[in-house]
């Protein structure tokens, strides 16, 4: 075969034709499963595996795209997700500034997507454009209150701050200066520190010298732990406070003795097998740790991968209010599903419950975080 | 039989032929020269011999085909070249050069190594003088020296000069065709390449004349050399292009 | 004006022709927003094309200067509320501006230092980007209008790509535009040519500010583009993965090539994309091997096509230009008086660390004589050439041409003095056919600007600058070569076409560096010839050559140099007997 | 600033700018003798760390089953590349180097994994485990490649990484790991308190400094990569097969990444894509040193080290910014010095 026949017949065989269609309600997941935010995407795309194959009588299907946390990527994701694979809903994506740059076509084409991202922003201000927006993961704020709460309780007048050199730490950075200032906490020292990096000795002295009563470090998963690690060694005696971006067993393995004491807000379901039988919350967040460690293996189980999980926990409950409009594929069927959403009220997930309303696409309130801290290598609840 | 058979070898550079249909042989223990003006291919035949540059036809050495393979399996069969610009290591001293020219021979160990560097030594004390200093900072006659030096090392049965002569003042040209003399009574067969017309043929055994990419005469060194094609075209020419 | 042929065209009619495939019934909507994305990114490559296909400068960092387009539209249409088409002049200025800023200092650097220097302040301004509260620090802007015509919003994905290929369109042509003028000729000698470009009056570095100065407002406008379709925008896009995306795009495709630029975007593109439904139906959905099978792909084409992919399609063949050979002549230096003095060498040295090639030679050269410099290799001839036409700095000494002191002047300033001159290792450009090479020798008798040869408004100048190529090939018998890729010629060939490029440059002096070596007899009498009917003329020619035979029968005057020292100067029978030259440089081989 | 802390961040900085050094080493190597830019490098210093940690806690490291991957890829290319020509010994030898060795590797990583052998068996092992690979590499990805430009070799480097990057996700998942240290000891020095594992850092990092002098000066075979970075013509005209050369330095390049991150495993986490950007800190080194002086690397990579630890200090978020902007005029300085903007012969 020459040279110029070959490429001519590649091109043959990537133009493969679009897959046909039958009457099912199609879900398009657009997560970060590779480059910096893998170890979010990571879990999120193992739960997918556990969603429900069927929702009121419907058929469901999900198709899985990667956007490495690139927001070109997303956003080409989340188009060929509505217009090749018709999607009604996109479940999607890992990181905020890739879900920001998502909420404009999820307004343009009409389709809802719920975001699995941490900040605030991506669902408030509510305005005409984020109507189509919902987000299952708590609020960056909700979490940050809690610290702040928890560090004026302890009698912490003095913070240092380090945190991401990216939109995670960033959101922090904002969200936690605000709930400091109302509980009229001082930050004395504002760090950044790249997820990369294999040193934060520079930091650590910035705010080892500034001599706060507690630090907190922004970040997410394993990454946390160097600057609490080098905070040690450099005999840091304060308070350790971590964010819900460590709620994993990884974070616990690396960090070792060096993390122990550390508190920090979090899911439920990160203690779920401590919270009392009476919170409804208990149950889902079991069922949900059963079936990925039976999936995943045991100690596999990580906090993010179950917001992917409350995301399919929203939509099955919104979708039979919406099959009442209309059917999967069609306009009517995504905008009823929209409104349906909107309108779901106490809805119990494994992260928290959440109360649905036009102004607050995520619903939740206090009773989906808790405080933890690391006690014996494990998560311990917190009163 | 022939050390070096050469038959119907083509060599082209994006379609275009630099030599054509050349047959050659070399005998062993013969001084074998090749002659011609510049442009005529003549660099471009050696380097096809050392399987630097991919040609068509077939080279046979000592018997046996060499087909594709790569140049240092060449030296591993006994050739070495001494290229037109040296190709020295420049940033290395004279010593290395020399050791590293005895690479084909590195499982030999070190006695058998110091034994071919005192040869060489022998033959170029110029170079004994020069041994620490790096290879790039020695004159051209050094230079030429060197590299046949480091071709020496390896013990070759053939032993390709291209242009030994070029550019170096006359007094070293002169020390360069006594020492390719003197290798004559070593035993190994030289394959020559030079402008130096009348100092090649001199040296010579056996001669052939390429012109753009042919051979267009060959003969016994003496005959061409009174041959008056060659006198008028070549030697007419050799005492002033020195 | 000429008319740019058909063959020239096609791949333009072929762009324009794929304005329609967006409205081919049935033509899946997902497809049309693949191929805006392969539009904004044949754009960027489009500009690496130039920069580093053409212009040898590698950059790590197109992406970033995107993202300089992309904020500054975004800025204006969001937070001021500005119209989108306001946002195209204001980012292109900026991308320009800023590349400028940034080209001023990087274009200096040579090789890796370049391409390092692309990564140092592409990883500068993301950074830059994301923590500066203006821009929306990590989180960027989000809500930005899309484009408008007539109040209607340009949302459908349609309607997008006929605005992003029409601006591929654009670029493509502006491109081959530009590459086609007198600029464009300069960017085309950069990689392997520079020196020679330098010495008929090419500011080199000049030309590689250009190239990416060029570059990089293709990039803004291709940041333009991205913000109105994309709507939001973060550093994310902007980053030194993108930046390698895109040379990728380049390199694949055929880096030296516009269409290839094309070629590698929509390969790179579609592949990703097709690689998101196939794998996971091969090796089920838990895995991500994307980049494994995508960066295994690239090596095997890489390995199959290690010029890229374009080539392959389509051989390089420069097409045939059609010469006016009516067009109106340029203008022509007035010769000096024959017999005054042209140009005088007095004590020149250069030093190389501890060698001295050329040691304190003196040597005047009289209007309309032919003197030709001997010696043997290293005796410093080429060293003397370099030193007089600044493409080397004499150590110590003085050179004065027509009384004006030319000492350590850059080459392209002794050009603009009427000195042209060869180089012993040829430098034509390979790229670029035999006329055009020898066009290039005309560089200092055209003056449009690249923005004149962008628009098309230079056609007049560049058709007599190409009469002008045209008629000095003529004159050294190689009219027939014109339009043969100039590496296709045989090497004697090659220096007859460095003299008639020198001769574009209408020269008072000519300096001929073994101009000979490797002619044939009868070609060796008609050069002779030539160079005889030139002095004539009342150029006067400086040659160093090896041949005896002739240059005995051509100078009027000799010069022997051995060891970078004069040792004999005067008529050529009178050196011929000097015992010193006998010595050392004719010598008498037993 | 103080002094105890000017000195705290001098002792950071250099320590890093130790594995900068030696991964500028191996850049200045791989490229000098094979014209490649190994992008690539760091995933090599990701491999061998999260191998390491994977030993160091007595599970099996995903590796080995990469290593055995790359050999068979390997074995099959060459034997397609020289399939004219390999025969006899040379199959053998192809065949040794390709399968059995893996194999072996392999074998003895399943006996020993499980068995906690000790930190020097585990840190020889993963080792072992991640330096074949780079030769491996070499002939599936660059030795076909032979005579293309420096941009098209470039890019393949870029394309391996990409691949690189992706397996290591596969093998090594999302999260980071760490090692516990060669050794627990803290030498307090004045204000510093030196973790033995700096000192194990630097020491090694010495030593194998020398090591590398010792190879290239006194040995033929370190001559002979040498002389093929000076020449390769001259090297192949005295028989030295460059192909091989380009083998062993690419060998070189995979010993001395995973030797660097098994020394900062136990410093600092490590993750399957964070190589990168450690190797990018030895390429910046690499050409700021000159792209073919080794001396000149392993003064910018303190260099860059020592900037970048100061620099986190007093603007952690324009870290890079400033490293990087940094980096500008020297560059400037060493371009102006080496001749300008002429990039051809």
């Amino acid at each position: 075969m020459s040279r110029t026949s070959a490429i001519l017949a590649a091109a043959v065989v990537f133009g493969l034709a679009a897959p046909a269609f039958a009457d099912t309600i199609r879900v398009g997941v657009t997560i970060s499963t590779t480059g910096p935010a893998a170890s979010l995407g990571v879990p999120q795309r193992n739960s997918i595996a556990l969603l429900p194959k069927e929702i009121a009588g419907q058929q469901v299907t999900y198709t899985v795209l990667d956007d490495g946390a690139d927001s070109t990527r997303a956003v080409a994701n989340m188009r060929k997700l509505i217009e090749e694979e018709k999607a009604d809903i996109i479940i999607g994506t890992s990181t905020t500034p890739a879900s920001l740059a998502m909420i404009n076509v999820a307004a343009e084409t009409k389709v809802p997507m719920i975001s699995l991202s941490a900040s605030a922003s991506i669902i408030q201000p509510m305005d005409a454009t984020k109507r189509w927006v919902f987000k299952v993961p708590q609020n960056d704020n909700l979490m940050a209150d809690a610290i702040a709460g928890h560090m004026a309780a302890s009698g912490v007048k003095t913070v240092g701050f380090i945190g991401f050199n990216d939109a995670y730490g960033d959101g922090w950075a904002k969200e936690f200066t605000r709930a400091a200032a109302e509980k009229n906490i001082t930050i004395v020292a504002n760090e950044r520190f790249a997820r990369a990096d294999t040193s934060v000795t520079g930091q650590v002295l910035k705010l080892v010298a500034a001599k706060p009563d507690a630090v907190l470090i922004a970040g997410s998963g394993t990454p946390a732990a160097l600057p609490q690690k080098t905070l040690h060694e450099r005999a840091y005696a304060g308070k350790y406070y971590q964010t819900h971006g460590v709620a994993n067993n990884d974070f616990l393995r690396v960090g070792g003795k060096d993390v122990e004491g550390t508190i920090l807000p979090a899911g439920p379901i990160l203690v779920s097998a401590q919270l009392p039988d009476s919170n409804p919350i208990k149950a889902k967040a079991l069922e949900y740790v059963k079936a990925y460690e039976a999936a995943n293996g045991a100690g596999s189980v990580a906090t993010f991968g179950a917001h992917a999980y409350d995301a399919a926990i929203l939509l099955t409950a919104a979708v039979p209010g919406a099959l009442a409009k209309g059917k999967p594929g069609s306009a009517e069927f995504r905008a009823a599903l929209r409104d349906s959403m909107e309108a779901q009220k106490n809805v119990v997930m494994t992260h928290g419950i959440a109360n649905m309303t036009a102004e607050d696409h995520n619903g939740f309130d206090s009773r989906a975080r808790v405080m933890v801290t690391i006690e014996g290598g494990a998560w311990k609840l917190l009163p | 039989m022939s050390l070096l058979e050469i038959t119907d070898l083509a060599v082209a550079y994006g379609g275009i032929p630099a030599i054509e249909g050349v047959s050659l042989s070399v005998a062993a223990g013969q001084i074998v020269t090749v002659i011609g003006p510049n442009g005529a291919g003549k660099s471009t035949l050696l380097n096809a011999i050392m399987g630097i540059l991919p040609a068509s036809g077939t080279i046979a050495f000592d018997g046996a085909a060499l087909g594709t393979s790569d140049v240092s399996e060449r030296v591993q069969a006994g050739m070495s070249l001494v290229p037109e610009k040296r190709e020295l290591f420049a940033s290395m001293s004279v010593e290395d050069n020399l050791r590293l020219g005895f690479y084909r021979f590195r499982g030999q160990g070190r006695a058998a190594m110091e034994a071919a560097l005192a040869e060489i030594y022998d033959l170029f004390p110029r170079l004994k003088e020069r041994r620490a200093q790096d290879a790039g900072t020695l004159s051209g006659g050094e230079r030429q020296m060197l590299a046949m030096g480091r071709a020496l090392m390896a013990k070759p049965r053939l032993l390709m000069l291209d242009e030994p002569s070029l550019g170096l003042a006359p007094r070293i040209v002169r020390d360069i065709f006594h020492t390719i003399t003197a290798l004559r009574r070593t035993g190994v067969a030289i394959l020559l390449i030079e402008q130096n017309a009348r100092a090649a043929l001199q040296v010579a055994d056996h001669a052939f004349v390429l012109e753009t990419g042919r051979v267009t005469l060959t003969g016994d060194s003496a005959t061409l050399a009174a041959d008056p094609r060659i006198v008028e075209m070549y030697l007419g020419q050799a005492r002033s292009a020195g | 004006m000429t008319r740019p042929g058909l063959a020239k065209l096609w791949p333009l009619a072929c762009i324009a022709l794929a304005g329609l495939v967006p409205w081919i019934p049935g033509m899946p909507a997902f497809w049309v927003t693949l191929l805006n994305y392969t539009g904004i990114a044949a754009i960027v490559a489009i500009g690496l094309v130039v920069l580093t296909g053409i212009g040898g400068m590698t950059s790590f960092g197109q992406a970033t200067l995107l993202g300089l387009g992309a904020y500054t539209t975004a800025i204006m249409s969001k937070y001021y509320d500005l119209s989108p088409w306001l946002g195209l002049p204001a980012g292109l200025l900026v991308t320009a501006a800023g590349a400028t800023l940034i080209g001023a200092v990087t274009v200096r650097l040579s090789g890796h230092y370049l391409a390092l220097g692309t990564i140092a302040w592409s990883v500068g301004l993301y950074y830059t980007f994301a923590n500066l509260d203006l821009v929306g620090r990590n989180d960027g802007i989000s809500g930005i209008p899309p484009l408008e015509v007539a109040g209607y919003r340009l949302l459908d994905a349609r309607m997008s790509f006929t605005v992003i290929w029409l601006g591929v369109l654009l670029a493509a042509l502006a491109t081959m535009n530009l590459l086609d003028s007198r600029a464009g000729r300069a960017i085309r000698a950069l990689k392997g040519g520079a020196v020679a470009a330098a010495s008929f009056g090419v500011d080199t570095a000049r030309t590689r500010l250009l190239a990416f100065v060029y570059s990089a407002v293709l990039a803004g406008f291709a940041g333009w583009l991205y913000v109105h379709m994309q709507r939001s925008v973060n550093p994310t896009p902007f980053g030194f993965y993108q930046s390698i995306q895109y040379l990728l795009m380049a390199v694949i495709g055929g880096a030296a090539h516009i269409p290839g630029a094309l070629l590698g975007a929509a390969l790179v593109t579609l592949v990703n994309d097709r690689l998101q439904d196939i794998l996971p139906k091969l090796f089920g959905a838990r895995g991500n091997y994307e980049s494994i099978v995508f960066g295994m792909l690239l090596i095997a084409v890489l390995q199959w096509a290690p010029d890229g992919l374009w080539p392959l399609i389509a051989r390089f063949r420069p097409r045939r230009r059609a010469i006016q050979a009516d067009a109106p002549r340029l203008a022509a230096q007035t010769m000096p008086e024959r017999g005054s003095t042209l140009l005088e060498v007095v004590r020149l040295r250069r030093n190389f660390g501890g060698l001295v090639a050329v040691n304190d030679i003196d040597f005047t050269l009289k209007a309309g004589e032919i003197l030709g410099l001997i010696g043997p290799n290293g005796a410093g001839k080429s060293t003397t050439f370099n030193l007089i036409t600044g493409v080397d700095t004499p150590s110590g000494g003085i050179v004065r041409f027509r009384g004006g002191d030319l000492t350590g002047r850059p080459a392209r300033h002794v050009a603009a003095q009427g000195i042209a001159r060869t180089f012993q290792h040829v430098k034509l450009v390979p790229t670029m056919s035999v006329i055009e090479n020898v066009a290039i020798g005309a560089h200092l008798r055209g003056h449009a600007s690249p923005l004149a040869g962008l628009l098309r408004l230079d056609r007049a100048e560049d058709a007599r600058l190409y009469a002008e190529a045209a008629r000095q090939l003529a004159r050294v018998g190689l009219a027939d070569a014109a339009d043969r890729p100039a590496t296709s010629l045989a090497l004697g060939q090659q220096r007859i076409v460095e003299i008639a490029r020198a001769l574009c440059l209408d020269p008072v002096l000519l300096l001929l560096d073994e101009p000979a070596a490797g002619l044939r007899h009868n070609e060796k009498a008609e050069l002779s010839t030539l160079l005889r009917r030139l002095r004539d003329e009342g150029v006067t020619i400086l040659l160093v050559e090896h041949d005896m035979e002739f240059v005995m029968g051509l100078v009027d005057r000799l010069v022997v140099m051995d060891f970078g020292t004069k040792l004999a100067d005067g008529p050529p029978d009178a050196v011929r007997a000097d015992p010193r030259v006998i010595e050392a440089y004719l010598g008498s081989v037993e | 600033m103080d002094l105890s802390i000017f000195l705290i961040l001098v002792q950071d900085g250099v320590v890093n700018g130790a594995i900068y050094a030696l991964l500028a080493l191996s850049l200045v190597l791989v490229f000098a003798v094979t014209r490649v830019i190994l992008v690539a490098q760091g995933e090599f210093v990701a491999f061998g760390g999260l191998t390491y940690a994977a030993l160091a806690t007595g599970q099996t490291p995903g590796a080995i089953w990469l290593l055995g991957g790359l050999g068979l890829a390997a074995f099959a290319g060459g034997l397609w590349q020289e399939r004219r020509r390999m025969r006899g010994g040379a199959l053998l030898r192809h065949a040794l180097f390709t399968l059995a060795l893996p194999a072996a590797i392999i074998a003895a990583t399943l006996v020993l994994a499980p068995r906690r052998a000790g930190i020097v068996v585990e840190v020889l092992l993963a080792v072992a485990i991640v330096t074949p690979m780079a030769p491996y590499l070499y002939r599936i990805a660059f030795q076909p490649l032979g005579n293309a430009s420096v941009l098209t070799l470039l890019i393949t480097a870029v394309a391996l990484h990409l691949a690189l990057t992706g397996l290591g996700l596969v093998f090594f998942g999302p999260e980071g790991f760490r090692a516990p240290p060669f050794s627990d000891a803290m030498i307090l020095a004045g204000p510093l308190m030196i973790p033995g594992q700096a000192i194990w850092i630097l020491g090694l990092t010495l030593a194998l400094m020398l090591g590398l002098y010792a190879f290239f000066e006194k040995t033929l075979t370190g001559k002979a990569l040498r002389a093929t970075a000076v020449n390769r013509l001259g090297a192949r005209l005295v028989g030295i097969p460059t192909a091989q050369a380009g083998v062993l330095a690419f060998g070189l390049a995979g010993f001395i990444g995973a030797l660097s991150g098994v020394l900062i495993v136990p410093l600092t986490t490590v993750y399957y894509d964070g190589g990168f950007m450690i190797g990018l800190r030895g390429f910046t080194a690499a050409i700021i040193g000159g792209l073919g002086s080794y001396p000149g690397a392993v003064l910018a990579a303190l260099l860059v080290g020592v900037a970048e630890s100061f620099s986190s200090f007093w603007a952690s978020a324009f870290k890079e910014v400033i490293v990087f902007t940094a980096i500008i005029p020297v560059l400037l300085w060493r371009s102006l010095r080496h001749g300008n903007g002429e990039d051809e012969e």
